[in-house]
């Protein structure tokens, strides 16, 4: 199946969007037989990783901004047998929507989610987002970001997501074994990825040389939130910090019975 | 037959449970009952009361004079005691030496229940009150509650008994038909969305259109309906969406402040073209207002809800029966064309108790413009000249959807021709959907003359009844809101107009004079509480003098 | 002298900061300039330009004619190409045979400075083509960039020199008067409420709103404001809300898919009485719509924005000195009148850049309705006949403010009388803001006759200079919108009457049709682009034949 | 300075927010002479509990569901001297609003939030919080609510809260000495108390039985983490998770100086 499609790709030369794309592409060329590509959906939100939506052919909703879990839950609720996979931004997940990701992680949805965390609103021409480094210098905060940022996988594992894992599109076939994993995964998968926007926050360089990979994925959440606050600005923890086996949301809350009929319900109230 | 009595008490006394019980001994007799329950927002304490009225005629609304008062707390008496005839109180509780005293509270403590049983009594004394054999009132309790009925059942006939020894009895009820359902507005919605296919129902708790999800989560299994509740209103409302673009018939109910919430997503469904049929329910406004009161002030704000221009459903019932047929009626034409659609109604409809002749099959499950092409080239928004794009769903078909402006195929572009075109493509599926409109009730008129009383939503019904006390008043119902029914309204002919409504502005008073260019005399009440029928009354003479 | 040139490119290339470089090389000179920016929603590619026009009297918006083109990337061409003269073009980077090139890339290349700034060279040229000095230019850009302009300058005077050995100059222009600020809607409309006292601004960034974001955010200290961007819009608008009950003036700003998010904020706003203005600009819609483009499609959905009822106040200017006042007039009604205030704008007058004369002490902070009894016994929601209660803020009294229904002192109630009485409280100041509104510009009229063309926001500007070349017209702009000024449409004398907006359904015009009665003819547009002069001038021919 | 009011208290006999509302007067009562209480500030959500507002003779908002962080940021900023105490629910915090408290924390404003956390939403008559426990059977899940709770206390270290504590009405000594040092802090502090709800979810027995007093407050955050993973449902630490320094929002943004005047800005213009 041909993965491209006619859009003409509008990112910044450079941008590390092209290489999640990318790894995205490898990664359900490489899914499965039994994760048919028929079946998949493709969510994303506003920032310009959501222009993905345009450049992959499969079905996909190009929402609204933060929206995505949301989304990526009622498309789920509406037909588990789906495999859904979601991409968003930082602002739009960390800012605008982060009660959505929070509860989709609590009540694991079986989808993934994919964050093109580039610690800036792109789009937007370059704002701080609720990942940028104190003292970032954007539009909106010329003297600098006043506030620390999120660290984003501890958010997750306290939340309930039950995989948890960064990559860095510097090393896409890492970053194509994660998706992997992740959309393989039977619950609520997170990827944080450190995506370099080379026109507000050009971080290709630093991640290069700071990025290390996990070499054992911890077994306890203790253990993985100890690892997800390991990072220093010179050893960044990229791979799989955590996964878990649990019960998805819509195995327990979809209603498969067809009814009795509206007539005989109503007979109950008499 | 048309009799009232009230129920009062505080929140924690069960008096909504209560009323309940006592409705349905009538019901199942064959009769009309209307059961308006007035309640705080709060959740012990306080004043709740319901007025249960009893006819052989339809009926639709309360009337402020009722026979009876049967009163839990002392407190609650005063607020009542000009309109009713006798008070029945419980006397271990208190003293009120005008009224009767059954003494409920040492019932209850006889019979080992808690204090909380002590309504039971009351029912019982009731029961015997009217002449209506007790068996009756212990398979409603039964029915309810199963084994758990014995308590109830013991104080009923308790109460039945103290009743028959010291009370006087009314007018004695006879059986008078086959037994009604009773139920509220938000469940006959609900009933009419799942007639019309409804699979998945999301909502956010919030007075007055909980109640709807409650029913549907009690009763999901019997229904096949996925209920679910998501953590805030913007979840409930993009969860919907994500419903709709796998095809599944969603449906999602909140009040105002609920609402103010989803107008983003109400826009993403304009221009994605996703059907979605939400149930508004006014109270009190603005903001938290008077959470557990009747109002009816956000019709404007629902007529343009989501920024930007996308056709946009709308209507409201004006009884419980309506409820039903509006609720299967919006969620077909919200799947046809595509497009949101509002249910508004109105605390006094959505939680107000009616027994109903609901005509079941009036509502169908309508198919869908399906698309029946070559899948691999599927294109989500086709152009065409109605409008409407020929449907397809995931996994059937790719499919792409979008809340950009787009191509037909669902990706992003911004030249301006073909933004032109796909705009225009969207907003001529209104075109349709006022043919369609047409072909249905758009408007209700009950009476006849020149007289034109204009209403909309639950004030339809005491409406009705209190225009037809007077006499010469034709009452019309403006059912759907948008699109307008200004071909109904060119029909009228008219001498003098009055709308009547729930509110300050005169919202519908303000429409008509855009789409038909009446000018109409404003009763308006903003206090929180529907009009009674005697109040109504009084204020027709007024305004058609 | 009035003429226009186009500066086209990718995004990445600079085009607005040249066209704005190019814009102050005449606006220095004492000369009008207009200049409109149309960019797509991408960071880098695409094709992106800016009509520069210069006059030497006040205009208005632009023309689509223009004398040259300066092009830096070679697809950018074609789409000017029917309405331009000549063509310059970057001959380093393509070749056009039909145009005059200018080795652009080169010169970047020879004084060491990356591409992205070769738009200089073009400058240098023009500052030649139009025989201006290039020590102006020069000091523009020393006083953008400072010490970083070094490249800036040496690639102008390259371009100015390569020009004036091998272009022909175009008609020479002369200083015509003092330098003139130049400066977008957003920015105008911010000076406005600074003038009026504004303290604090919240907003999450949102084309086309954000500009106002970025030139406060650039400008706190200079304009003593403080400036938050919070996590998404419904926090932007709450905070605002914050900042209003401690007595702070404040602002936010945001565009359609933001301000839907804030309905919840602005009703509580309506009950709590707390003064809010929001800048909301329009871009096309519905949902993401075309974010980067201009329309006129909220008008409805703002004008009854939040559930409920309660004052709204709204208005929209129809060029940069009217944002200018507006900004200032709203701030002060909104805490006049204890109630939430909207500058609805559009992408048009909200990005685009025009020199203006603003009347700077026309807007003042106007006392507030200050409280001045006890404060041991300050009720925050004092019942008076004007519906304004005296304000005083925490920690000078003890103030309770609520979002329920309350009494005067701000505690919740729920009884019908109080209720009744404290909504009607707040109607009332509806009638005290209209007569406000009467001794202010509730509208602006230019021209005579009986031929009336009705406008709102930024289509007014290029709708005066249209009705101007066709004569005969008068252009009406409805400035408020909300109270909607009836009376200054009363005393219109009209024989045709056509309505001119950015959108589909005419929602001006279905306004003029409620509150006006009147029934004009609609010349819309919504496929994301203002009205040309010429291109609305036709349609006005055609509209009033 | 009386703290009462005339408003009659419509609290269910028995429930905890009276217990709470005590502790709070008297926390007000003993706070040092620096904290006046005519420049204190109350806001509430919209909750059983947010009924609280009007039972504290204090400056108030009674604002709207799930926004109270964001009010008192707003507050905070307008006005840095007032001392602002926020009250809200569960479901207030941890559903509707849960982006603003995170992001309250996150930015460190100076104010404190006590969330009357009973585990259901109260005031709509007992639905399914956030913070209910799974199998919790409520009117939107009577079938039990498939999810797995909140851990509060951990989402609010992650977020960065710079003082968070437990405590139990039941204790109301202990409970008034938290909410007098969590005043007194300067930064974000946040108070999840549990609180019975004698009507939809009645808790007394349970946590009389399992809530023991945290001896000492962890000194780093990664202890603070492990102490709130170690709840169990006999043994709920209550006390202080955690405390640290930092500057708050409010000083790093607030611009102090007046200006230069439109005039002049506009000549910067030209
Ligand atoms: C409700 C709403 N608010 C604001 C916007 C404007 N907006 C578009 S993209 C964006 C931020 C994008 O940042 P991010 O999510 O990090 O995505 P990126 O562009 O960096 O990929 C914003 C604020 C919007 N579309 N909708
Ligand atoms: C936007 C909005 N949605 C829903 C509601 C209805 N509502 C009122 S209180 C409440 C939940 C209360 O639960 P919680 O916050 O836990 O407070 P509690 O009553 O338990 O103290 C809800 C959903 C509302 N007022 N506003
Ligand atoms: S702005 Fe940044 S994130 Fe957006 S396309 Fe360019 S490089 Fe990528
Ligand atoms: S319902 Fe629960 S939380 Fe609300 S007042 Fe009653 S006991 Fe307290
Ligand atoms: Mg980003
Ligand atoms: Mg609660």
């Amino acid at each position: 199946m041909k993965l491209d499609t006619d859009a003409k790709i509008v990112w910044c030369p450079g941008c590390g969007n092209y290489s999640i794309l990318k790894a995205f592409k490898n990664a359900v060329g490489e899914l499965p037989q039994t994760v048919k590509p028929e079946k998949m959906v493709v969510v994303s939100g506003v920032g310009c990783h959501g222009k993905i939506a345009n450049y992959i052919n499969l079905s996909s909703f190009h929402g609204i901004h933060g929206r995505v879990p949301s989304l990526m839950a009622g498309i789920k609720l509406a037909n588990a047998e789906l495999t859904v996979v979601g991409f968003s931004g930082d602002g739009d997940t960390f800012n605008e929507g982060l009660v959505h990701l929070m509860h989709a992680a609590k009540k694991n949805i079986n989808a993934t989610l994919i964050v093109h965390n580039n610690k800036v609103y792109g789009l937007t021409t370059g704002q701080a987002s609720a990942t940028s480094p104190r003292g970032f210098r954007g539009k909106s905060t010329p003297e600098g970001n006043p506030e620390d940022p999120f660290n984003t996988v501890a958010l997750m594992l306290v939340a309930g997501a039950t995989f948890v894992a960064r990559a860095f599109p510097g090393d896409i076939k890492h970053l194509t074994e994660i998706i992997k994993q992740a959309i393989m995964h039977k619950g609520f998968s997170f990827i944080d990825v450190l995506q370099p926007c080379v026109t507000f926050n050009n971080t290709w360089d630093y991640y290069r040389k700071s990025v290390y990979k996990i070499e054992e994925t911890p077994s306890t959440l203790d253990e993985a939130i100890k690892l997800a606050y390991s990072s220093t600005p010179t050893k960044i923890p990229i791979g799989i910090f955590y996964k878990k086996d649990k019960q998805t949301f819509e195995e327990l809350v979809r209603v498969e019975e067809t009814g009795i009929g509206v007539e005989k319900v109503l007979e109950l109230m008499e | 037959m048309d009799f009232s009595f009230i129920i009062s008490g505080m929140a924690g006394d069960g008096i909504k449970s209560t009323s309940m019980v006592a409705g349905k001994m009538f019901s199942r007799l064959g009769y009309y009952v209307f059961i308006d329950n007035e309640y705080q927002s709060l959740i012990r304490g306080g004043h709740n009361f319901s007025i249960v009225r009893v006819s052989d005629k339809k009926i639709w609304g309360h009337r402020r004079r009722s026979e009876l008062l049967i009163a839990l707390q002392d407190y609650t008496i005063s607020p009542h005691n000009e309109y009713v005839d006798r008070v029945i109180f419980d006397s271990s509780g208190f003293d009120y030496p005008e009224g009767e005293g059954i003494p409920m509270t040492a019932f209850a403590k006889e019979v080992g229940a808690p204090t909380g049983f002590r309504n039971a009594a009351a029912i019982g004394a009731l029961c015997y009150m009217y002449g209506v054999d007790i068996g009756n009132l212990n398979k409603i309790y039964k029915d309810a509650f199963g084994d758990k009925a014995e308590k109830d059942i013991l104080l009923a006939e308790k109460g039945y008994k103290y009743a028959s020894e010291n009370l006087k009895q009314m007018e004695k009820v006879q059986r008078a038909g086959n037994p009604k359902p009773i139920l509220d507005g938000n469940q006959a919605s609900g009933l009419g969305a799942v007639k019309a296919g409804l699979k998945d129902y999301y909502a956010y708790p919030m007075t007055p259109a909980s109640s709807l999800l409650h029913f549907l989560a009690s009763m999901k299994r019997k229904l096949g309906v996925t209920v679910v509740q998501p953590e805030n209103e913007i979840s409930v409302a993009i969860m919907a969406i994500g419903s709709a673009f796998i095809g599944r018939r969603a449906m999602i109910g909140t009040s105002g402040g609920g609402f103010a919430l989803m107008h983003e997503a109400i826009s993403l469904a304009g221009m994605a073209e996703m059907p979605i049929l939400c149930l508004e329910s006014q109270r009190g406004a603005p903001s938290t207002g008077l959470p557990t009161y009747n109002a009816q002030e956000d019709l404007k704000f629902v007529l343009h809800a989501g920024h930007g221009e996308f056709p946009r459903i709308v209507a409201s019932p004006g009884d419980t029966e309506d409820a039903y047929y509006l609720g299967g009626e919006l969620l077909n034409l919200s799947w046809k064309y595509q497009s949101p659609a509002i249910l508004l109604t109105d605390r006094y409809l959505s939680e107000n108790l009616a027994t109903c002749d609901i005509d079941v099959d009036r509502v169908t499950e309508e198919p869908l413009p399906l698309y029946s092409g070559d899948n691999s080239d599927y294109r989500r928004y086709s152009m065409t000249e109605s409008g409407v794009s020929p449907l397809a769903f995931p996994p059937d078909a790719m499919v792409n959807a979008t809340g950009n402006e787009h191509d037909e195929y669902g990706f992003t572009i911004d030249t301006e021709k073909e933004s032109t075109e796909m705009y225009a493509k969207r907003m001529r599926k209104e075109e349709g959907i006022r043919e369609d409109v047409k072909k249905m009730d758009a408007v209700r008129v009950f009476g006849n003359g020149t007289n034109v009383l204009f209403t909309w939503g639950s004030t339809t019904g005491v409406a009705v009844e209190a225009a037809s006390e007077i006499g010469d008043i034709k009452v019309v119902q403006i059912r759907y809101l948008s699109p307008f029914p200004d071909w109904e309204i060119e029909k009228l002919e008219i001498d003098k107009a009055v709308t009547v409504e729930c509110n300050y502005t005169g919202q519908l008073r303000s429409l008509l004079k855009e789409h038909g260019r009446i000018n109409s005399k404003l009763i308006g009440n903003w206090g929180g509480r529907q009009f009674s029928i005697e109040q109504l009354a009084e204020k027709l003479k007024e305004a058609f003098e």
